[in-house]
């Protein structure tokens, strides 16, 4: 559905070149690889596979170009075909590209191209080389129809795209039957937020009756006159029900409590992996769809309140398991389920821009981190245990120096990255609050300050004990070390430099008015999806505003929507304690590692004992989760069958009639003793049977000669089953005569 | 061009007996035969495609030739957007299951191929008749060969499994006929004399309502058996288990869609005052079993009898469907049917292969398959996506349209069928629980038995068996519109003459009368929706809600929407139902 | 009391008496002769109903022909003394038991049948002035050969038919082992044509009973006597 | 009088004395002589309602009774003779023919 401010562009070739270049290392990657022998066969797979990423990265830059010179026109869109249609529905293949889209499309493609240029080199030995990057393309297929998609519908696409390439590149070593486990725990959890998504949908559908982006927008301009709000299914307000689904799915795909336990464990897949799928994009997705249906969320404060509180306890809680984790990629799995945590508070205090500013930025240092993490686990030969690493920065320098930029970056120190885009949130969270909530709002202030501490202390924990001190493994690791190679520090570079730089995308004002008018050009940018004031028709507005006894309140405060104005002051007090904070962390993970764990953490973990044993335990969610639901499920399945299917339908019913039958049929048979004059005297007995029911039945006992037509005529016979349209019988029967009289006349003959 | 459907009946007879007269030894050249004559059915079949007229919703390819001119039974035939495309599932399956038990149908083979080829006459017969007593016949007419290829060329409990299976399906039409007689005798009474069992001339019929509940429980019964629905399903999982590969297929394939089917175009269209007060007890059976059905299958230990409980399971979605009466709901049945045959006859294929080569269908002898079977793999899981509904393939459309029909729409006919449709889509979880649990325990870890080092992978027979199945899968699911397009408008047909047919069952109930009557003697019909809402009530969310909104401006919600200083406290109150 | 009324009650008590001896005498022979009696009465009481074709008609089939078919067969099988086997007779209460059974449904049957149709059929009859001729050869016969041509022929078929089967069922065990021989016939052949599967020499001759292999031994155990 | 109450229950009991015959006797050669006695009793009611209504199918009816029972009689006694040769037998309780 073309809008006024919308031109038509072709952006299906975003998604459709690596499409193709998965479909064509699927198919021909392995006889690639034969005919053309290993080494040429590998040179050939990679360069589709990385040619496919680039041509979509090139055709979102010439996109994104092209949006931003033709002016007045906020989005592109395409309408590829007719999808499904029935009735009223009618669910096209449309894709849109506006300034939200725009920017994750820069993301995937941009870290996607650098992934995968890193995973040559990561996955040089591996024999299923094909396989890996054809997932890995059809991966970014998918997030791009992901974040492309017009309608809901589309993006489920994606969503469910994601999860299938997420599902089987966790499992992709899937001889190890615990990696393969662990694909199918996040295919099966990411399926528990689709069955919220589907939902959502549904409640979408049945108040638009159409599941466009675009019509859903148009259906809340109303505000709190919309149906959205006004109508309600199951007694709560559509908005409020549809947002708390879609956020269920939210939780599964971006592993937020409480389905966050598949994403630790999705590190069971190849490192370059987890970086492009389980920090950079894929998990942020229930960001974006928050982010992409904001004007929707905002009508539903509850949610809104849902989601903040969420997001706030999920970056504490898992900030406080990677406290004490001791694999390398567990620590930054839930980091980053912590960091996730930080986004969706965000969204929850209705920040979006900060929330998709920090999306960009930790696609950015988490990235390079993973990777970094990659290149370290290749050269201690696939070694992820931090205990036995140390010094390494002597070996790796350049791996070394990227990882402390970006372990800057996600501690918050100021001018990175991390500094900004967590900062904005932080100030979000404190400054953000409906009336519903009120108060939340410093709770979730605080949560994010621990959790900031925690962050930086435990991403220097991690620092120190693999970079810093001596080397602790076997000496054999360290003397055949893996060395660098150019085309998997080449990524780590770029991506060291945009977490280094990026944060000045969206220099805060306060700051930007210091140093002398630079924009947030990243709220700039993202201004016509964000700023949600346009989206509702004035009265709607009016309505929740001029209304000071409504405990209905819009999800985000009306003054902080337009720009942020917050006191200057303000905003340096908050930036000053989290830089103290995040100074604070380093300062203690310095202090306690800085040559291999120290005996002072022993000692603190040995105080706090119990609090040690709980976060290294992670909560124990895991054990919960299968003794709460999954063996409680399998049980329930197996008493089905075997209580329900094999005895009460099956041996009861199904066996219980046949033997029942099979009982009376022998009984029976007894009397078929081919005696025939026995079968004649019960022949006997039915004829008597028969005619004295005649003879009892005075309707039927009345055919005599008095009402047949002595001319008896066959074809006047009507059939008497079903009741006739008008009773052939005018008069009532005449009176029966009393049985005894007849009896005791055939006795006296 | 008409004839082209009494071809496809007679082309498979001709086949069968020619392939019946062959020696019993002759087990490849009998099956050379039979794969002959179902490719060129198949061909024929297609004719149907290309003949079929866009956006008609009414029957194409119709004969009507007296057959029992007495009785005013007729060899009436005809296709429509909702059996066109079962019967091209059917004509295509038919090749692919000789194709693919080419070697573990080794006796009898003749006899296999003629019974495969009579079952294929009886599937598509019932798929195309518009005369009920022809549609009876070649409804019992599917029984004999099924049950013969279950009992005869199944696994150890074949006969069991064949008896088990004979006798649920025979209890259902035993009903079933009883009410097809009495509704032409309604007829008969009705008209003043006229015999008929033509679809359409009984569709004119408006029965009483005891006796619609009557009638529409007898036919339910007979289909529900061969859906299966919840209690009545224990037979599906034996005959499946028993019945060789190419039975499992089509008995998943087709067989089980013709429940469906009839539920579609006898069930509901002829009784729908009934249908509308049953849909209820339907939608709660197809609900329970779609999540007993993932439940149970969730704890099976043998591949096959696994996805036969999955049968269980998403027949219940086209169920729902069905329940929904709604056009997308009638759409996405048909096309879900379409979408389970080809996943799930893939699935049933694809465990035929590993029975062919280890005679075993435990998951615990099995693992690490992906390594030896890389296109096996590929092959399994695309049938598998497909099945757990992923979007891009065919599972998804038909789901989502079910889902979207039964949730916005069904509410007219099904009470709390947005409660049922909360409840139904955890299946959606549960559908991945039980396929990845199949998938993984067959094709990931390491291989721990050794038996499985040395399987083969696919041979070319079996690829070519597999490919044509596989490109459906996922062009359905991709570009569903060839057959989205017809079969819309034939349920656009269906939903307004139910809704019509159930406004004039109503009226005929209030006027106390208690004889049946023709249509045509009731009217105040206008607007059907609104007199069924009156006495029914209308539980679809929003029904003011017609189309969906250009522009604010322009949108009919706005002049709808109650007016704005409301108590803003009991807005949401207010908003419920 | 009119004359046709008592023409009618004499021969009525003439048949009703005659099929009673009949059903009770012990000796073949000395039924068929009490059954003929009964016959010749019940074609007087056709007479009386007008039906004087079927009258003679059943004096010649059935009082000729068939009777003499039943006396021929009796003497043919000489059974005349032997009347009803004696071995394995069932217990004395179980006999009785079943007479009882057999009496009160008899009973039953005729007091329904009675009562039902004493009710229903209190009319005189039609009334046949204007047809004289009714139930003469002629009238039977236009109808006969009218109406019912087609029925009639597939009575003589039937008849024919009938003819042909007793005259194969019939034959002696002689003829058919004979036969069997010729043919060369294999056991299972043998059996199904009811003979021995092994060839038995010297087969016995025409009259009389067989070293009756069978006789005391009954094929299928467990004969559970008359009742 | 004569009414055709009279011949009705003259037919009748031919017919119940046929049927005692048949459920009583154990000789064979008298069973089907019952048969005969309750063929007649049928044809008696035949017959009596011809003349009820004044045509002729019942008389028709009778005679195809009548040659009915003639083919019955002569495949019946051919089987008689045929049984009797082969169990040298007249009683029909060791005619277990039709277990089984």
């Amino acid at each position: 559905m073309p809008n006024a401010d919308q031109i038509a562009y072709n952006l299906i070739y975003i998604p459709l070149f690596p499409l193709l270049g998965a479909l064509f290392n699927l198919l021909f990657g392995k006889l690639l690889l034969r005919i053309a022998g290993d080494r040429l066969g590998r040179e050939l797979v990679h360069m589709v596979a990385i040619a496919a990423v680039a041509f979509s990265c090139f055709f979102t830059i010439s996109a994104v170009w092209t949006e931003m010179h033709i002016k007045g026109h906020d989005a592109l869109t395409q309408s590829a075909y007719l999808w499904i249609y029935s009735g009223e529905t009618q669910i096209g293949l449309d894709l849109l590209l506006d300034h939200l889209s725009a920017v994750m499309c820069m993301v995937i493609t941009g870290v996607g191209l650098l992934i995968h240029i890193f995973s040559v080199g990561y996955m040089d030995k591996d024999p299923d080389y094909p396989r890996y990057f054809a997932y890995l393309n059809l991966f970014t297929a998918s997030m791009l129809i992901l974040v492309l998609g017009a309608s809901l519908v589309v993006t489920f696409v994606g969503w469910e795209g994601v999860g299938v390439c997420s599902y089987l590149l966790i499992g992709f070593w899937y001889t190890d039957e615990s990696k393969a486990s662990a694909g199918k725990k996040a295919f099966i959890m990411n399926r528990i937020g689709d069955f919220g998504f589907i939902m959502g949908m549904l409640l979408i559908y049945v108040t638009v009756h159409s599941l466009d982006f675009q019509a859903i927008a148009d259906m809340c301009s109303g505000g709190v006159d919309s149906p959205f709000v006004t109508h309600a299914v199951w007694g709560v307000p559509v908005a409020t029900l549809a947002t708390l689904f879609l956020f269920l799915g939210c939780t599964g795909k971006s592993a937020q409590i409480p389905l966050f336990t598949w994403l630790p464990d999705a590190m069971a897949g190849p490192t370059p992996v987890s970086a492009l799928i389980h920090a950079a994009t894929m998990v942020t997705a229930g960001v974006y769809l928050v982010v992409r249906l904001n004007f929707l969320f905002v009508l539903a404060p509850f949610t809104m309140a849902v989601i903040a509180v969420v997001g706030a306890v999920t970056a504490l809680f898992a900030a406080t398991i990677a406290v004490t984790q001791n694999d390398i990629k567990k620590v930054l799995a839930y980091s980053t389920v912590s960091q996730l945590g930080y986004m969706f508070l965000a969204v929850g205090m209705g920040a979006w821009g900060a929330a998709i500013f920090h999306l960009v930025m930790h696609a950015f240092f988490k990235a390079c981190l993973f990777l970094g993490s990659g290149a370290v686990i290749e050269a201690c030969h696939h070694n992820q245990d931090i205990r036995e690493m140390g010094g390494l920065a002597e070996k790796m320098p350049v791996t070394s120096k990227t990882f402390l930029v970006s372990c800057l970056a996600i501690s918050g120190v100021p001018l990175f990255s991390g500094f900004f885009s967590k900062d904005e949130i932080l100030l979000h969270a404190y400054v953000n609050a409906s009336q519903w909530s009120v108060g939340l709002n410093y709770v979730a202030y605080v949560f994010g300050l621990l959790a900031a501490f925690c962050t930086a202390f435990y991403m220097f924990r991690l620092y120190y004990l693999t970079f810093k001190g001596e080397f602790r493994g076997d000496h054999h690791t360290w003397k055949h070390h893996v060395g660098e190679v150019w085309i998997m520090s080449m990524p780590l570079v770029v991506l060291a430099a945009l977490a280094a730089f990026g944060g000045l995308l969206g220099v805060p004002h306060v700051l930007g008015e210091m140093v002398g008018g630079i924009p947030h050009v990243f709220d700039a940018w993202l201004a016509p999806v964000t700023d949600i004031a346009h989206r509702f028709n004035h009265s709607g507005l009016a309505t929740a505003v001029s209304d000071p006894d409504s405990n209905y309140f819009l999800g985000v405060r009306e003054g902080f929507a337009h720009d942020g104005h917050v006191e200057g002051t303000v905003e340096l007090v908050m930036m000053a304690v989290s830089v103290t904070v995040a100074v604070a962390g380093i300062a203690l993970a310095r202090q306690l590692y800085i040559n291999g764990p120290s005996d002072a953490a022993a000692r603190y973990a040995k105080r706090f004992g119990l609090l040690y044993t709980i976060s290294h335990g992670k909560y124990w969610v895991d054990t919960i989760y299968d003794n709460l639901i999954v063996r409680p499920v399998r049980m329930i399945g197996g008493i089905c069958y075997q209580v329900f299917d094999q005895l009460i339908i099956d041996t009861l019913g199904v066996k219980g009639v046949s033997g029942t039958v099979g009982f009376l049929g022998n009984q029976i048979r007894r009397w078929h003793n081919g005696n025939v004059r026995r079968y004649l005297v019960v022949l006997l007995l039915g004829v008597v049977g028969v005619l004295a029911a005649v003879y009892a039945n005075p309707t039927i006992s009345q055919i005599g000669p008095s009402k047949v037509n002595p001319q008896f005529d066959l074809g006047g016979l009507r059939p008497t089953l079903g009741p006739r349209r008008k009773p052939p019988r005018p008069a009532a029967p005449a009176a029966p005569q009393p049985p005894a009289a007849p009896a005791a006349e055939g006795a006296a003959q | 061009m008409s004839d082209v459907l009494t071809i496809l009946l007679v082309l498979p007879i001709v086949g069968a007996v020619i392939v019946s007269t062959l020696p019993q030894r002759e087990t490849n050249l009998a099956k050379g035969v039979g794969l002959g004559i179902s490719v060129l059915q198949f061909l024929v079949s297609l004719s149907l495609l290309s003949g079929f007229e866009l956006g008609t919703p009414g029957m194409q390819f119709e004969t009507n030739v007296p057959w029992i001119s007495e009785l005013g039974i007729n060899y009436h035939v005809g296709v429509d957007g909702f059996s066109l495309f079962i019967i091209l599932l059917t004509t295509l399956l038919t090749p692919l299951c000789i194709l693919g038990g080419w070697k573990s149908i080794d006796k009898r083979g003749p006899e296999f191929t003629a019974a495969l080829l009579v079952l294929e006459v009886g599937m598509i017969g019932a798929l195309i008749s518009l005369d009920l007593i022809l549609f009876f016949t070649f409804w019992e007419l599917m029984l004999v060969p099924m049950y013969l290829i279950i009992g005869v060329w199944g696994s150890e409990q074949r006969v069991a499994a064949a008896v088990k299976f004979f006798i649920y399906t025979m209890l259902g039409s035993a009903l079933m006929l009883a009410a097809i007689i009495y509704l032409a005798v309604a007829h008969y009474n009705a008209t003043g004399g006229v015999w008929t069992f033509d679809l359409a001339a009984l569709q004119q019929v408006v029965l009483t309502p005891r006796e619609q509940t009557f009638c529409f429980w007898a036919f339910i019964a007979s289909f529900a058996i061969k859906v299966p629905l919840f209690p009545v399903h224990t037979w599906l999982p034996d005959a499946h288990t028993q019945a060789p590969t190419p039975g499992s297929v089509i008995l998943a394939g087709v067989l089980l869609k013709l429940g469906t089917y009839g539920m579609l175009r006898f069930a509901f269209p002829l009784f729908p005052l009934a249908a509308g007060e049953g849909t209820l007890i339907l939608g709660i059976l197809a609900v329970i079993g779609i999540i007993y059905g993932a439940l149970v299958a969730y704890v099976q230990s043998d591949a096959k009898r696994l996805v036969a409980f999955s049968s269980v399971s998403h027949m219940g979605f086209i169920v729902l469907g069905i329940c929904s009466v709604s056009v997308q709901g009638f759409t996405g049945a048909t096309f879900q049917s379409l979408g389970h045959g080809l996943t799930t006859g893939a699935l049933f294929l694809a465990i035929g292969v590993l029975y062919e080569r280890r005679h075993t269908r435990q998951l615990s002898e099995f693992g690490g398959l992906a390594k030896v079977m890389p296109w096996f793999t590929a092959m399994f899981m695309i049938a598998m996506l497909g099945s757990a509904g992923l979007p891009g393939m065919v599972g998804f459309v038909g789901e989502f349209l079910i889902l979207v029909g039964a949730f916005a729409h069904g509410g007219l006919t099904t009470p709390y069928i947005r409660e049922l449709v909360l409840v139904g889509a955890v299946g959606v979880i549960l559908g991945a629980v039980y396929l990845l649990h199949l998938f993984q325990k067959l094709m990931f870890g390491p291989i721990t038995n050794p038996k499985n080092e040395h399987l083969k992978d696919l041979s070319l027979r079996e690829r070519i068996v597999f490919a044509p199945l596989i490109v459906l899968i996922i062009g359905m699911g991709v570009y569903p519109q060839p057959f989205l397009s017809r079969i819309n408008p034939t349920s656009n047909a269906a939903v307004a003459e139910f809704n019509l047919k159930r406004c004039a069952s109503i009226m005929h109930a209030g006027s106390w009368a208690d004889h049946a009557v023709m249509m045509s003697e009731i009217d105040g019909c206008e607007d059907p929706e609104r007199l069924i809402a009156a006495v029914y009530g209308d539980e679809r969310p929003f029904p003011w809600i017609e189309v969906p909104t250009e522009t604010p401006e322009a949108s009919p919600t706005a002049e709808t929407q109650p007016p704005a200083p409301q108590p803003a406290a009991d807005r949401p109150q207010q908003g419920a139902r | 009391m009119s004359g046709s009324l008592v023409v009618f009650y004499a021969f009525a008590i003439m048949a009703v008496v005659s099929a009673l001896f009949t059903v009770t005498r012990r000796n073949p022979v000395v039924a068929a002769v009490w059954l003929v009696a009964s016959f010749f009465a019940v074609a007087v009481c056709y007479v009386l109903l007008s039906a004087s074709f079927i009258a003679v008609l059943q004096v010649l089939v059935y009082a000729g022909a068939m009777m003499v078919l039943f006396v021929f067969v009796i003497m043919v099988l000489d059974v005349s003394e032997t009347g009803e086997a004696t071995h394995r007779r069932p217990t004395r209460v179980r006999q009785l038991g079943y007479y009882g059974a057999v009496v009160v449904g008899v009973g039953l049957l005729f007091w329904v049948l009675s009562g039902t149709l004493a009710r229903q059929f209190l009319t005189p009859g039609a009334d046949l002035r204007n047809q004289p001729e009714f139930g003469s050869a002629d009238a039977v016969g236009r109808v006969l050969f009218g109406q019912y041509l087609f029925a009639f022929e597939a009575i003589s078929m039937l008849l024919l038919a009938a003819v042909i089967g007793a005259v194969v069922v019939a034959r002696s065990r002689r003829d058919r082992e004979r036969e069997a021989k010729d043919e060369g016939m294999d056991e299972a052949t043998r059996e199904a044509a009811g003979l021995d599967p092994q060839e038995t020499p010297a087969a016995p001759g025409l009259i009389g009973p067989t070293p009756a292999h069978d006789y005391g031994a009954p094929s299928a155990g467990g004969h559970e006597g008359g009742v | 009088m004569l009414s055709i109450t009279h011949f009705l229950a003259l037919s009748g009991a031919l017919f119940l004395i046929g049927v005692c015959g048949v459920l009583m006797r154990r000789n064979v050669l008298i069973v089907l002589m019952s048969i005969e006695l309750m063929l007649n009793g049928a044809n008696m009611s035949l017959i009596a309602f011809s003349r009820l209504w004044g045509n002729h199918d019942g008389q028709i009816m009778a005679m195809f009774t009548i040659a009915v029972a003639a083919a019955e009689a002569a495949v019946g006694l051919a089987i008689v003779v045929s049984i009797f040769r082969s169990r040298a037998g007249t009683d029909i309780d060791d005619l277990g023919l039709l277990r089984d």
